[in-house]
């Protein structure tokens, strides 16, 4: 059996609710693996752990990790994408005139620090907005629920449910659907390590896409007992909320997802995403972007049945 | 005219130690009156009881009136160690609101007086033992008080700068008519200064004699006076019979 | 001390949280901009048990934080002192240390460190150790002139002048170092956490609940738990306060009882 | 001083720095493990524009939040003193203040306040504040009871008292306390600027620089703006020491000149 | 056989004062030696340059053979605040390495001899000036040195106290042929203790006369001799002479 450690990038959610199942349920032992899960957080920097071998996989956020990689001449890939779709959403307080992305030109906008770096970028580019919207985001919606002209970053399934509970019903306005066709939740591993054990590569990224499968449309119960137990402030319904949006809009499944099975990666859309990059100026253009990861361990219908 | 008032004043330290018992002593207006007594007897706790700075467990203490203005030479220097010489002697004015080319003007006055002139900008740790006793004695001298509380103010003088201070607290004493409340270790200059010696014994302290030294002149002339002589054999004699009882 | 003077923080206490209730409950504010005090103490009972938790995670790093960072530097400060030369070209190392921010070089940390509890101890630590050597480094400095002749004359070795003589003249001065590095370790702690992944289900102390709870919107929760750091801020301090009057109450000027005017 | 005394942390900053070059070029680490100091300076050089205007806006935050907490800690000490009841009373919440993660409230903060320039000073100056503050209290408790005793004696008025005695004799701790919070005060500016700045286009301090090059995985350039963080810090320390020398020099043991033995 | 050879010895302090200058003298072994002069005039300075706890700016100091071993009592009592009066006492044995069985011993009797017996558990802070100033004595006594050097050590002490510490330590000089440098503002003291008195005038110091007085016994019998009356009419006359000359 192959012990490995993953690390995600947040405290455990919905959003990682595959993993947990393939742990909880005993498919990566299936698989000839022990997996344990580390979990990020805000100031936790698991790619730099993942690039000095203190864990083995690393849950990318966006596609810009990987890029990030090549550019420090760092030999980390990503060899799967589980999410087609990112969940980044913007929401804003309903009846104010909000309803897609042109709408919200010019209203102050509460965004993290590495939005900052990604998809603000974008968010300029494409829709004209400006910096003098941005409003510092430490993780709290309370300045959002305390002010109603007040737009902020989330994830789709996790903001919009808390807000909600406090009374607000948003609108919720997926970047994906504008365009935005960054790679999500990529899984990444070291080079060496694919070279020296594909096949351990190989199993990790199968059971994580049965892992997947099955938490999204079977019995998450045991992953959802693992991530609350890793994070109190999860509840039951919170989950349920993320497995309902999750679905909803094809974030896992969409797309190529569709026929090549969970993970899927193309080189056309890793192209098209670095253009992007390259035309909002964060990358330059001659970066060789084709290293930042390799189709060899998906595309295989894994999980189609 | 009784300035001051003690009855059966006893004073215990919280550590336990009983420094004094039973103090009666009158201090009348314009008196020098000299207290003597073995190290460790309870002399400077009776000052620190008669500045207020320590309250009594037993007794009384009456002023006649409001309590007159104090000037204090501590035991120990007690000096600023940040402050000039000058600004140190001119402290208390300055306490008392004086304009500063005034209280510089009798601060000058007063460090001249001990024997200090050029080292007003001296800082404290600057100054010898005695230099340092003697800024705190120009202090003193500075405010013009109406009661002088002196606490071994001269022995770390040598002898002659002795006599000389010994003579200008006369003066002052003399001329400004001022209360003085003087402790001492030196039988001859309680014996040339006060009008009345006061002897303590020690454990717990309490008075044991009282010697009345009726004297109006001063000078050489005076030490060599058989009243002078008297006066000192009888202290003296006190003095051992105090520490006679204590042993 | 009297009665009355220990009652006063009390009473100031519940006029605080009084005034605190009586605003939130006036101008109405939501829960998420500002919780009221009862409900925040809803949540410290609902949550107990979480907390609690939590609350023992925290403070276990915070006390050997403490712990260490008092035993380094004192190390450091009786080192530094024993030669300008060493204080000059050693003491730089100190100062970036206290100016490196923990965010910054904790990951380079965990690179190093595997054990999650030794990497939060060595970031907490180093958000605590500064006020206590710099205030050691004071007080060692700070010794009476003369007794240091007496020493050097009657032939004191440096170890001897150390036991006998430094370290004790500089005890007020390292206590008062150590009063204030208790409250860093604890937000080093905290900070600590913040930084260090944490393995799925292992204990999380107090930080990622407050974390956690302010992204959740658990305003009343987030509250609790900084109430608990609150809390256990002002045991430490108590403490430490309480062993600095201990220790030098019999000799040193600033715990000598005074009279109030 | 001597000249050798002023050279020794130049060489041994030169040592430091070659033990860590050859440590980084024989066992060949990368630098997004151990950037070698080599590489870190020619970051430093190639984003000299960027770091040096990150740099100041830094600077002017920490500068702005030691004035401020200088004075806010020196104000609150003076009070703090009058009395015990004061004392016992009020101080809890500078503790609390002390012991509170700005990460935790600045958002809360950001609520109230609209200015991010106000937001990273309050920030700051509540990271910085409490050393001065323990200082001073420590400094203007430990008067001689002599010098007190002479100043109730001579009919001195609390302010009189205040200003020719207290704080004169508090000015060593208040020293002390101030190059602590000197260090603090930059990481408080730091930290402030990671939970409270706006970053886009706006001038952003070294902390956005940090994450961000650790974020990208430039780590150089996180540990060039580092760097900068230590110059700074050490900087700060030495011009807070050399007043400090300056102001004592005269009169207070600590900063008395020793013969070396 | 001289133990100490001062020659041309000058000092002059950071802040410009100089306190000495061209001072010679020679310490011979077993010698109890005098030292007066005003205050101000380098008395302390001089005892510091021989304890070699300042570098003199100008001329030689020489010991024969290794520097003795040194008790000393500086003009303030000097006491760590924190240890109690048998530890302050103990110290000097404490850092020569005598086990604590023996040194309590040691300590106990020395603290016997200054009169402070019953306070062995008190700190410094609980006593009296006089009482501080024994317990520095006490300490200096208690190491049984080979040189010992005073500063005026008895100036805080009663009358009565400071005779009986005069005999006790002319017994310790007597008994054990220690040397003694003693700087006293008494020229009594001085004439009844010493077997030679140096004066110094100030600003800056230096030696303007030296008084052998050969005695080889003491007692309240040796205070009515000629010899003593004498000795004491020359140093005075000398220390007038020396302080006319500094006005
Ligand atoms: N640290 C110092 N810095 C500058 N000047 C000093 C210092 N110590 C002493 N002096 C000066 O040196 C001179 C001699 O001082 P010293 O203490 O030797 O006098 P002394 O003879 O012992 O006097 P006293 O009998 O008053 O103790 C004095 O004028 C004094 O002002
Ligand atoms: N703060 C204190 N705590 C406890 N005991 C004290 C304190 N101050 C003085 N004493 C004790 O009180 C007694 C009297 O002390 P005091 O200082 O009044 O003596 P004194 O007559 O002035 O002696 P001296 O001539 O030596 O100065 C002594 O036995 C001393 O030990
Ligand atoms: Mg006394
Ligand atoms: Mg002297």
């Amino acid at each position: 059996k192959d012990k490995v450690v993953f690390g995600t990038n947040w405290l455990a959610q919905a959003e990682h609710g595959g993993f947990y199942q393939a742990v909880a349920d005993g498919t990566y032992e299936k698989y000839g693996l022990e997996v344990e899960i580390r979990m990020g957080g805000p100031q936790v920097n698991h790619s730099l752990l993942l690039a000095a071998g203190k864990i083995d996989f690393n849950m990318g956020g966006e596609g810009y990790g990987a890029l990030n990689y090549v550019q420090n001449n760092i030999p980390v890939l990503a060899v799967a994408s589980i999410f087609q779709k990112e969940p980044r959403v913007l929401i804003a307080h309903p009846d104010t005139g909000a309803t897609d992305l042109a709408s919200l030109k010019g209203r102050p906008i509460m965004l993290s620090k590495d939005a900052m770096q990604t998809f603000w970028l974008w968010l300029q580019h494409t829709q004209g907005y400006t910096d003098d919207q941005v409003r510092p985001y430490n993780f709290s919606p309370a300045p959002f629920m305390a002010d109603p002209r007040m737009v902020m970053q989330g994830y789709l399934s996790s903001e919009p449910f808390t807000v909600q509970k406090a009374g607000v019903k948003p609108v919720v306005i997926l970047l994906a659907d504008y365009g935005y066709d960054t790679y999500s939740t990529t899984i990444e591993v070291k080079r060496d390590f694919v070279e020296k054990h594909p096949d351990v590569v190989q199993r990790f990224v199968d059971a994580s896409i049965i892992g997947w499968k099955t938490y999204l449309h079977g019995d998450p119960a045991k992953a959802n007992a693992a991530i609350k137990a890793a994070n109190p402030e999860m509840d039951d319904e919170q989950l349920a909320y993320a497995i309902k949006v999750l679905n909803e809009h094809g974030i896992v499944e969409s797309g190529d997802a569709l026929t090549l099975g969970i993970g899927a990666m193309t080189d056309a859309r890793w192209k098209s995403f670095f253009d992007g990059t390259v035309k909002v100026g964060i990358y330059p253009a001659d970066l060789a972007f084709a290293k930042a990861y390799s189709l060899q361990f998906v595309n295989k219908g894994v999980g189609l049945k | 005219m009784s300035l001051l008032k003690i009855a059966g004043l006893s004073h215990r330290f919280p550590g336990g130690t009983q420094a004094l018992h039973g103090v009666d002593l009158a201090v009348a207006r314009g008196e020098f009156l000299s207290i003597l007594g073995p190290s460790g007897c309870g002399k400077s706790t009776l000052l620190r009881l008669i500045m207020g700075l320590e309250q009594p467990s037993a007794g009384a203490l009456a002023w006649a009136g409001r309590r007159p203005e104090i000037g204090v030479v501590f035991q120990e220097p007690t000096l600023m160690p940040w402050a000039s010489v000058l600004d140190n002697v001119a402290l208390p004015l300055r306490l008392k609101g004086v304009a500063r080319a005034e209280r510089t003007r009798a601060a000058q006055a007063a460090i001249e007086q001990v024997g200090l002139s050029g080292f007003e900008r001296a800082v404290p740790r600057e100054l010898s033992g005695g230099m340092k006793m003697r800024v705190s004695i120009a202090r003193a001298f500075s405010a013009k008080p109406d009661l002088l509380l002196m606490d071994e103010p001269f022995a770390a003088l040598d002898e002659i700068t002795r006599l000389r201070l010994d003579d200008e607290l006369y003066a002052l004493w003399a001329r400004l008519g001022l209360t003085v409340l003087f402790v001492t270790h030196s039988v001859f200059e309680s014996a040339y200064l006060s009008s009345r010696i006061v002897v303590m014994a020690p454990r717990p302290g309490h008075l044991v004699a009282s010697h009345d030294t009726a004297h109006a002149a001063m000078g050489a002339a005076f030490r060599a006076s058989a009243d002078y002589a008297a006066t000192c054999g009888r202290v003296s004699a006190s003095l051992a019979a105090a520490m006679g009882q204590a042993a | 001390m009297s009665h009355a003077q220990r009652l006063a923080p009390l009473l100031v206490a519940l006029v605080v949280l009084g005034a605190w209730e009586a605003m939130v409950r006036i101008n109405d504010l939501p829960p998420y901009i500002l919780p009221a005090p009862s409900v925040i103490a809803a949540s410290l009972w609902n949550d107990r048990v979480i907390l609690a938790s939590s609350l023992l995670v925290t403070l276990q790093i915070t006390l050997a934080a403490l712990v260490t960072s008092a035993v380094t530097s004192l190390l450091l400060a009786v080192v530094f002192v024993q030669s300008r030369w060493i204080e000059r070209s050693l003491y730089p190392y100190a100062v970036i240390l206290q100016v490196t921010p923990i965010v910054a070089i904790a990951p380079l940390v965990l690179i190093y460190v595997e054990d999650p509890f030794a990497v939060m101890l060595v970031c907490a630590t180093i958000v605590a150790f500064f006020p206590i050597l710099s205030n050691t480094m004071f007080g060692l400095r700070s010794v009476d002139p003369g007794l240091e002749d007496l020493f050097r004359l009657q032939g004191a070795g440096r170890l001897q002048t150390l036991f006998l003589l430094r370290l004790p003249s500089a005890l007020p001065h390292f206590l008062v170092g150590l009063r204030i590095a208790g409250g860093l370790a604890l937000i080093g702690a905290v900070v600590a956490e913040f930084v260090s992944s944490t393995t799925a289900g292992g204990a999380t102390g107090l930080a990622w609940r407050i974390i956690e709870a302010g992204q959740r919107l658990n305003v009343p929760r987030m509250f609790a738990a900084l109430a608990l750091i609150a809390v256990a801020g002002i045991a430490i301090f108590g403490l430490l306060t309480a062993l600095s009057t201990l220790s030098l109450r019999r000799w040193h000027d600033s715990a000598r009882r005074r009279q109030e005017r």
